[in-house]
């Protein structure tokens, strides 16, 4: 077995876990530490394309490497957003939820009344 | 060399449209607050000629203008393309961003004498953010440089959902971004699958190389549910109503007039550009049955909203699930086609001006109002007879009654379902339109009862204009000629999936 | 010539990773945070000199041989702080308790 | 099986459990270091398949900075109890079910994956000559597709924006809150000192030999960015408010430059974002120069977070 199938095997497996993680976790951030294992999940995908890509005296595809690097600096960004936004959240009402429509219905609550 | 990689006349102003709102992003940054408010409008003239001028250059041409980057065509380098759907895209856009940001100066100014403020600073750059996203989700020709218009496009629209800072805002705004994270890296999967088989993400290469592979229909799939996520079609939705309806009025109209539109932009450019060759049978059926829950879901759940902003927000989820209806009913080559096409490319353009119109009106009654709750509406319409009459018409819209833009989508969707028997279709615009009058009526009729109301402040006139020119263009829309169907052909690919009758 | 130094290398390499393994089971197998990290910082740092050791001959060039040493002082220099600071935070927290 | 495929095969089951391990921690803590393991060895696997450049990416960004990001958030989100109700077993079985079958999908896509393989990897060198680069990947990031990398550091801006954007109203315009406590760890401080310089100056390197050997203005950018956020944690510095100028210059600059050459190439070289043939190396290293400037500055503020004291001391 080549590096690149076990790679594409682990890839996979990476993925399935990240999405079982990002749906069965209520904790947000146990949510974004799923989310970033499933894009490391998709980088590697890209990796294994590239390595597949090999030809002759090149040992890999170069575009697709490019573009994992663009990739992982995204998702860091993206992972810097959501930590910003659960302090906030955190902070503003002391605890930390992913239901929005907690406070809505609350709202919606005393309209009825 | 291919000839779809040879930059055309004009083409250029297809790289102007998405560098101008970038490079005010930077300028905006640098200068601070007081300088973005006046980048972001100043620009918006700007772009609106440049949106002019790719929609003139297509229309001359008649076929699509193409830029490639750096003179490097594809595979190797990045082409920009853009048919006549994308230059009619690009204009509504130019259009509704600058209106909303016009509606946005009385919230977002900055007042002279104190300095930058976080809402103004945050506010004008991320609405170029949304310009900027959109030109290049609209032109762009590479699945990967479309993956960046889409993070671009998450980046401007998450902070956006929470502007105002109050905590439900960050909680809808942490969930929004889970979900948008989510849909770009499945589309990313799709993509890496597609480069691993093909070795390119041009799409125009990629619709020439295409053929069936493992690869492509997983690609196809995961590529999909993401774009789905982000669009928040049913069951992917739940993100949608606590983000479009707790963001400021001006901001809400963007989210849901332009921002949705962005995702589902590029499931029609990868279904109907990228896969048009490749039989996966059933999807036009999944995604048309999808859309067709999201219509009823979403309709009855508006119909029971309390406040109007939510009420607006769940109608966005039912008229999202028309948008899929194109997929049934616009594939193929049959002579209902057309029709089906030009319905549903009608029914996003419909509702980006309506809802864009209808968040503006609803930000106007809680101005006026102090709250946005329906039940409490009565009367208001005496009080606010302009606000009320931009909600009318772009509830006109929504139902789809004639005359309105919303009507000419829903008649011509109602015509290819009929013509091709698929009977299912043409229920669901019916019972769809039905529900819609449903909720426009209980925004109404309250309103429109003779009881005296107070209003904390009169609406602000510049306000309504712009919300009532929103709602004026949904309804004018209906008026549109043959000839702008014609524009939206130019560049239609002409090979499309077969579907089974 | 070459025979000898290929011999200095697996012998030098084979050492450190031997430490390395001895520092992973006292990592795994020691009873608290306090000696899991001096197990771990002794037999690593060592390890990781043996093995760069081992790989001087190798290298392509003096500057490379130099890069090596330099890595292996900046190691040195990282765990040596870390173990410092968990040190520290450990006694911090044995005097909470 | 050789020795290799063993080897090969044991990383995959390391990075696996790391991965299991990552999502199974009960503390989210526990959680945040298994992934940091996880990301290091990951960068392993990025060198098994060629990736130099990549790998060296995963391991200073994917899995150092926001490794650092995570530790922090956790420490300090560590005591509030999430009040969602847990899953369901319905939800959890239905959840695994979705999962298996997304994995399956992708491993039989990638295993039937067309052979051979479709490559640009020849065009790709054939164009190098023309960037007077060495390193291909290079080449890809800031010539053939340097629009992408435009755009993305245009991504990193907004990133920015939005990260201060949920900062409260009367913070607008102050400094990030310190990325480490009041009385630093003396040997933190010492570490600091020594490190930062020499850091630095790999920083730079591996951004310069980066147009022809693995490295680049992304891998250099974010060892400077460890070495000034290392600094902050040792409370030598702290950080900058963020109404400062030379700030929001330092952030836009990368992308700025690199609009600034791409607006220029139709007059230089006859298309927005060529480069003049004969100079593309300098204008190259040029781009990049401004690029490591801002990808270090903006991989610590966007781990400070949003402005959390009044701007006026």
């Amino acid at each position: 077995m080549s590096a690149s199938t076990i790679a594409g095997l682990t890839a996979a497996v990476l993925v399935g876990l990240g999405l079982y993680a990002l749906i069965v976790n209520t904790d947000p951030l146990k949510k974004l530490l799923a989310f970033n294992l499933l894009g490391s999940g998709v980088f590697l995908v890209f990796g294994i394309v590239a390595r597949r890509g090999a030809v002759g005296a090149f040992p890999f595809d170069p575009i697709p490497q490019a573009m994992v690097i663009t990739g992982i600096v995204v998702a860091f960004a993206a992972s810097a957003l959501a930590v910003a936004l659960m302090l906030r959240l955190a902070k503003e009402s002391g605890r930390i939820t992913l239901d929005p429509e907690g406070e809505t219905k609350l709202d919606n609550g005393a309209e009825d009344a | 060399m291919t000839a779809a990689g040879a930059t055309t006349q004009g083409g250029a102003l297809l790289m102007l449209a998405i560098l101008l709102p970038v490079a005010g992003i930077l300028v905006s940054f640098a200068f601070g607050g007081r300088a973005a408010e006046r980048i972001a409008l100043g620009s918006a003239p700007v772009a609106l000629v440049i949106a002019l001028a790719v929609l003139a250059e297509v229309v001359r041409a008649e076929r699509p203008i193409v830029y490639t980057v750096a003179a490097l065509s594809p595979p190797l380098g990045i082409a920009l393309r853009a048919d006549g759907v994308s230059a009619v895209m690009l204009l509504a856009s130019a259009l509704i961003v600058p209106a909303a940001g016009l509606y946005a100066r009385a919230g977002f100014a900055s007042r002279p004498g104190e300095g930058e403020s976080r809402k103004a600073f945050t506010f004008w750059i991320l609405l170029q953010g949304i310009s900027a996203a959109l030109a290049i989700i609209f032109v762009s020709g590479d699945l990967f440089n479309l993956y960046v218009a889409l993070e671009l496009l998450t980046f401007a629209a998450v902070p956006l959902a929470c502007v105002e800072g109050r905590a439900e805002t960050f909680a809808a705004a942490l969930r929004y971004l889970l979900f948008a994270l989510f849909g770009s890296i499945f589309y990313l999967l799709g993509a890496a699958l597609l480069y691993g088989a093909f070795g390119t993400l041009d799409i125009a290469l990629l619709a020439e190389r295409m053929r069936s592979l493992p690869a492509v229909t997983a690609a196809a799939a995961l590529m999909t549910a993401g774009l789905l996520a982000k669009t928040a079609l049913f069951p992917l939705h739940l993100w949608l109503p606590p983000a479009h309806a707790n963001a400021p009025a001006p901001a809400s109209a963007i989210l849901s007039g332009l921002v949705v539109k962005g995702s589902f932009f590029l499931t029609l450019r990868l279904w109907f550009y990228v896969l048009p060759a490749l039989p996966v049978f059933g999807f036009d059926a999944i995604l048309g049955a999808l859309g067709s829950a999201a219509v009823v879901f979403g309709s009855v759940l508006a119909l029971r909203q309390p406040r109007l902003k939510l009420l607006i927000a769940y109608s966005t989820i039912a008229q999202i699930g028309y948008l899929f209806l194109i997929f049934p009913l616009g594939s193929g080559l049959h002579a209902w086609t057309a029709d089906g096409w030009n319905g549903g490319l009608m029914q996003v353009l419909a509702h980006a001006f309506a809802k864009a119109a209808m968040f503006l009106a609803a930000g106007l009654l809680y101005e006026s109002l102090g709250h946005d709750k329906i039940a409490k509406f009565s009367g208001a319409a005496r009080a606010m007879p302009v606000t009320f009459l931009a909600l009318g018409l772009g509830g006109l819209s929504l139902v789809g009654l004639p005359p309105s833009g919303g009507f000419a989508a829903k008649w011509l969707l109602l015509r290819a379902s009929v013509a091709s028997g698929q009977w299912l279709w043409a229920l669901v615009l019916l019972v769809g339109g039905l529900l819609a009058a449903g909720y426009v009526y209980r925004i109404l009729a309250p309103a429109l009862s003779s009881d005296p109301v107070a209003l904390k402040a009169p609406p602000r006139r510049t306000g309504e204009v712009i919300a009532l020119t929103l709602a004026v263009v949904a309804v004018a829309l209906g008026f549109a000629p043959d000839s702008f169907f014609q524009v939206l052909d130019i560049g239609r690919p002409v090979l499309l999936t077969a579907v089974s009758p | 010539m070459s025979v000898v130094l290929d011999l200095f290398t697996v012998l030098a390499v084979g050492l450190g990773v031997f430490f390395f393994l001895a520092g992973t089971v006292a990592l795994l197998r020691f009873p608290d945070s306090l000696s899991r990290l001096h197990g771990l910082t002794k037999a690593d740092n060592l390890g990781l000199g043996l093995v760069v050791l081992g790989l001087i001959p190798r290298a392509a060039s003096p500057l490379a041989a130099l890069k090596l040493i330099v890595l292996w002082a900046l190691v040195q220099l990282g765990s040596a702080t870390v173990a410092q600071m968990i040190g520290g935070a450990l006694r911090r927290r044995e005097e909470i308790e | 099986m050789t020795l290799f495929e063993a080897l090969d095969f044991s990383l995959a089951a390391i990075v696996l459990g790391l991965a299991a391990r990552t999502i199974s921690a009960r503390r989210v803590f526990g959680a945040v270091v298994a992934y940091v393991a996880y990301g290091l060895l990951l960068a392993i696997v990025w060198v098994r398949l060629y990736a130099p450049d990549v790998a060296l990416t995963e391991a200073a960004i994917g899995s150092g900075v926001t490794g650092v990001l995570l530790i922090s958030a956790s420490t300090r989100l560590g005591p509030l109890p999430a009040p969602d109700a847990p899953p369901g077993a319905a939800l959890k079985a239905g959840a695994a079910a979705l999962s298996a079958l997304v994995a399956g999908i992708v491993a039989a896509a990638v295993l039937y994956l067309p052979d051979p393989a479709p490559s640009l990897a020849p065009e790709a060198d054939a164009h190098l000559a023309e960037t007077g680069l060495g390193n291909a990947v290079t080449a890809v990031l800031i010539a053939y597709r340097s629009f992408d990398t435009m755009l993305e550091k245009v991504v990193l801006v907004l990133a920015v924006a939005g990260v201060w954007s949920v900062a409260p109203d009367r913070f607008w315009g102050g400094a990030p809150a310190p990325l480490g406590p009041a009385a630093p760890d003396a040997a933190l401080v010492f570490l600091a000192r020594v490190i930062a310089p020499i850091g630095a100056v790999i920083g730079v390197q591996m951004f310069w030999v980066g147009a022809d050997e693995p490295g680049g203005a992304f891998q250099g950018g974010a060892i400077l960015a460890a070495m000034w956020m290392i600094v902050m944690m040792a409370r030598l510095t702290e950080p900058p408010r963020i109404s400062s100028g030379w700030l929001r210059l330092a952030l836009i600059a990368g992308p700025g430059v690199f609009l600034l050459a791409g607006l220029a190439g139709p007059v230089m070289a006859g298309s927005f974002f060529a480069f003049p043939p004969g100079f593309t190396k300098p204008v190259i290293l040029f781009i990049e120069a401004f690029m490591v400037l801002s990808i270090a500055v903006t991989l610590p503020l966007l781990v400070a977070g949003p402005p959390n004291r009044e701007a006026r001391r």
